[in-house]
């Protein structure tokens, strides 16, 4: 974990509320940092409105920069997103555990088919598995984003990902009907799952839509990992304000309460209790 | 260089006077990648019960202006969990550890308190007798003078170990209280715990937090708790600690300067992991610019 | 359009719940160049008494993380300057004038309601038992409910106008106070006056106001504000005005969700004078936007 | 009194912790801005970290803009002095009594002596006189600039104030002596009153210079106006945060306390009680 600061080197309008920011960071950290993982950031030094550093995925990592994808929803996210080139933020990460790492061999022959979801913004995480890791390793067919909007407009980051990943297979799903069949996300994940029922899920998005796809995978009894996003005041795990209802850490079924941030955001499906 | 030594209780001298606030420093372990946390005046662990408890339901916190709310609702591993995973970690650790207890009744924490008496590496309790996020947990006893007194006595019969009793901002006169407790025989006093707060979550016409209230931290109330630990220190002759909003060297050095005889450092401890040994720094550098020999020259020079 | 009237007492149904709070409006007038002052629900007054007052010396206002401590003293003109210069400007712009008053004693109060009982133009009075910054003034009344009993008795007895009675936050039980001044007759109750806090002048080591304390207002103490109309309101029957770092018609609305009949701009109206129109307008928006028809079917939508 | 938004124009760095700001506003507030008048400024709205605005003396106008000289002392000034050019302030104003308007008919031969005075940031308010009213009718002699500051670097606007008011005469003097004398600048006063001892007197600067300048006109009768900097919350009258004890107001030679922000800042020298 690093705290550092670091300069907006880019900030990208993606619609009118979401900015796609690519920040200086030391190169410990850019290392480091795995999908799923998470930065707390702030941009006020000194100031205390807004008090606490918030919560992005890591979306995108070179080697002395990361990418976030911000969407402006309250005040802090706000000042973030809004910042110009040059300017300088607090930076805490890389946090929390990320995806699971697979078997990205593509010359071994039991490439586990990867079934990626993401909703909304659900995006910033998921994409992260395309955009640093999944890079070379994606064979056609077997790997494909479930990805689900509210219009075509909200669908962030497609070109990036197929650049970073050609191979990908993309489907989209939006509320409207204005990109892809209109319905939810959760409805692809389960005509997906019929023809790979072995595969393995990464899902990220609002908590209906976790709910979903925990039933999905359920339902077909397919592994899967959900990436929460709990409201969080430290990010490392002192605060205890981000815990979730999971069953069986110490895999003796019982319900507990996991921190999010360190213990997660990823957890597998079928121990979250929603 | 300045001697930032300060004893809190005969015996117990703290090598400065910069604490964590418990509920805001884990066990300790997870700072420990920020910095050497042996270099605090002491580590204040979470709020510890004799049983482990779950904590609150729902939303547990949420940001105020300049504030922050919490509902975590006493959530810990149990004292004897503490004992067993933790304690021995802080202590590897180098760190001087204060333990802060609470219980649902007066044996509970008489109970703990016993338990916890003859612990190798234990330095002092504070008991927290004013969380106003659980009907146990304190803030019952916290708001009544006498409620107070009984419980402070009868964890003084339980242990011999320096106590430190936390008191409540959510009172008319925490003169009133602290005077009972210091009579009671406390050793020290440590203020405020956090004010009761409400947020509105307008869209979905509910409460935020899922315990509907929940407790008032950070820099928003730090007016208020400088101005009770201005009163107190008036009002009683065992060392008072100050806690409240506290987020830089200059914050410290104003609780310091207003008679308290050390600080905890509670929310600040989320927005900068190493808020806490800048703050030992800080106040070093403030002191050694000035020429002060020793902390305690400094302590209390408020002029009126 | 939503009707936004509300009815705080029988007979005083104000144009809207958007009032401005005593001691951060002036006498009215100032604002009139920033926009209409009759469009407020009712323009309360700078505290007023019986005498002119002076105020405190030295430094009267600093600001806080998120807050403003003032220690004004309840500087005023006097009730007789008030009538014969400041009334007839408030009647000429059309503002519903709600006088908000304070004595040395209970003498002192309930001459003040006297005289003003038969004033043209003054829809009720606002008794402030609460300021912390004088020992005349109230807080010695605020904060202990049997002589706050009193002094609204003997206020009732002294004057036929609706009577709004100010409360103090810094109270173990608010809703104790609320329900005895509802007891003795008061017709509503508005809160939170200011708590009492302190900023400490590191350079020259001595307090930052000339008063040494002073009152913490702003968006800071919402949480607290909110969370103490919450209570009052589920203690009393009578109507509650809530008051506390409103600065937004978001922060009017969650007032008004919890179960304030109206609201009280403060500090908001130092940083944006036309404020107050603005959370007017604001609030039509948002209800209007969802339909309601009448502000009072928004009013306590709480749900719990 | 005008409440706007407006953008920065120009941001210049004068020291290391002083800043010259132009920033654009409406054309009726720069018309209706005079000499000695402030107005208070922000530039975090919805935020409340600073929470209330700020006041500064209005140092220029041109049509569409106004200028101020910020020094960073606090959160406030800090974060206002460090707003990049096109970032927007909230303005207030102008606020205020100014200067009283003197005789400027340079074809009178009965032009009063003007003695402006100025400590350290007292410049602010001061050269308001210079860049925006006396332009044209200086006298060469019988106007003059008395100028303290605690150092060569701390002396600010000389050239501005030298081209847009030529025939000023400009004294100054300094903490260390690198630039003028050594010493303070009511020694120049005292001096300048011995031979122009109708002049009128304009003084702005920290609260012991002021002292120090009303002592000087007491002995020597002189007349003169002061511009105070009491702390403000409101700066339109209505909070009573600002109040300053005067005499005789009403003429009646009683103390009373008087707003600064409204009846002053700027106060006839023999009225003002510190
Ligand atoms: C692990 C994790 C990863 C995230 N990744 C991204 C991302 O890549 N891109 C992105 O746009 N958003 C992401 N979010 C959500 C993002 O943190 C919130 O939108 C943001 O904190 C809102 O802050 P605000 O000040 O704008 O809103 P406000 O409503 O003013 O925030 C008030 C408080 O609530 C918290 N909060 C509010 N909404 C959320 C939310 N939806 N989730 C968590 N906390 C919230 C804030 O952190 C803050 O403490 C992530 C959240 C988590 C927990
Ligand atoms: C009428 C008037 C005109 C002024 N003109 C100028 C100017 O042209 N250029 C300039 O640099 N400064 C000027 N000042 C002083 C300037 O307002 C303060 O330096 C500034 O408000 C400090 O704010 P801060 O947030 O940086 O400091 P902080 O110390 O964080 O401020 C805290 C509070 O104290 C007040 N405060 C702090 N210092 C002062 C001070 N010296 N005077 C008044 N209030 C203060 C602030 O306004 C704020 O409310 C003027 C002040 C007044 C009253
Ligand atoms: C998330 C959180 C949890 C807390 N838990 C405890 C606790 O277990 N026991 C306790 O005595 N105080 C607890 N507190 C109160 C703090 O120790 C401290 O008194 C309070 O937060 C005020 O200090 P601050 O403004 O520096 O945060 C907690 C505070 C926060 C914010
Ligand atoms: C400068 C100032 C002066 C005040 N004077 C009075 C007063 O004379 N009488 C009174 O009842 N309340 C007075 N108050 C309290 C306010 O009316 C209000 O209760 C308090 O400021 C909280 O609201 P806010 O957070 O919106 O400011 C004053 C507050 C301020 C900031
Ligand atoms: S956010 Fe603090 S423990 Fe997870
Ligand atoms: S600053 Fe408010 S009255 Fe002058």
């Amino acid at each position: 974990m690093y705290l550092f600061t670091g300069k907006i080197l880019r900030n990208r309008q993606l619609t009118s509320d979401i900015r796609h920011l690519r920040i200086s960071a030391p190169a410990d950290f850019c290392q480091q940092s795995a999908p799923g993982q998470f930065i707390m950031l702030s941009c006020n030094d000194g100031l205390f409105d807004p008090l606490l550093k918030r919560p992005f995925g890591i979306l995108n990592r070179g080697e002395n920069w990361f990418e976030v994808v911000i969407k402006e929803v309250g005040k802090g996210s706000l000042q973030l997103g809004e910042m110009k080139e040059g300017a300088i933020v607090s930076g805490h990460g890389p946090l929390g555990n990320g995806y699971p790492e697979i078997n990205s061999d593509l010359n071994k022959d039991d490439l586990t088919p990867l079934i990626l979801v993401a909703g909304g913004m659900g995006i910033a995480s998921i994409a992260s598995c395309l955009l640093f890791s999944l890079k070379s390793s994606i064979k056609a067919g077997s790997r494909v984003l479930l990805y689900g909007a509210a219009n075509l407009d909200e669908l962030l980051l497609l070109d990036e990902m197929k650049e970073s990943a050609p191979d990908i297979r993309i489907e989209t799903i939006t509320d409207d009907g204005s990109s892809g069949r209109q319905g939810w996300v959760t409805e692809l994940l389960e005509t997906e799952l019929q023809q790979y029922p072995e595969a393995l899920v990464f899902a990220c998005g609002p908590e209906p839509m976790l709910i979903n796809v925990q039933q999905v995978l359920r339902k077909v009894s397919a592994r899967g990992y959900l990436s929460l996003e709990n409201r969080m005041a430290c990010g490392f795990g002192v605060c205890l304000g981000c815990v979730q209802d999971v069953t069986g850490i110490d895999d003796d079924g019982t319900v507990e309460s996991a921190k999010v941030c360190t213990q997660g955001p990823v957890f597998p499906a079928d121990k979250v209790v929603f | 260089m300045v001697d930032l030594r300060v004893e809190i209780v005969p015996g117990l001298v703290l090598k400065n006077p910069v604490l964590s606030a418990s509920g805001t420093f884990g066990y300790g372990r997870e700072y420990a990648s920020y910095f050497d946390v042996a270099k605090l005046g002491a580590v204040i662990t979470k709020g510890l019960s004799l049983k482990p408890k779950i904590g609150n339901p729902g939303v547990r916190i949420t940001e105020t202006a300049c504030g922050m709310l919490n509902a975590i609702g006493l959530e810990n591993i149990g004292i004897d969990s503490f004992l067993a995973n933790e304690l021995p970690v802080l202590q590897n650790l180098g760190a001087d550890v204060i333990v802060n207890i609470f219980g649902n009744n007066q044996n509970d924490y008489a109970a703990i308190a016993a338990k916890l008496d003859q612990v190798e590496g234990i330095r002092a309790l504070e008991i927290n007798i004013s969380c106003p996020n659980v009907k146990a947990g304190g803030i019952q006893f916290g708001t009544d003078p006498e409620s107070a007194a009984r419980l402070v006595a009868a964890v003084r019969k339980a242990t011999t170990l320096p106590l430190i009793t936390k008191l409540s901002p959510n009172v008319t006169d925490i003169t009133a209280v602290a005077r009972a407790v210091a009579d009671a025989g406390s050793d020290a006093l440590s203020l405020i715990n956090t004010l009761l707060g409400l947020a509105i979550d307008l869209e979905n016409k509910r409460p935020v937090l899922g315990n509907v209230t929940g407790g008032l931290s950070g820099p928003a109330i730090k007016p208020v708790a400088l101005r009770m630990v201005y009163q107190v220190v008036q009002a009683v002759s065992i060392p008072v600690i100050g806690i409240g909003g506290i987020a830089s060297a200059e914050d410290a050095l104003e609780f310091l300067m207003v008679g308290a005889a050390a600080i905890e450092i509670g929310t600040a401890n989320f927005i900068n992991p190493q808020i806490g040994i800048e703050i030992v720094e800080g106040i070093r550098d403030y002191l050694d610019q000035r020429k002060y020999l020793k902390i305690t020259d400094f302590i209390g020079c408020l002029q009126s």
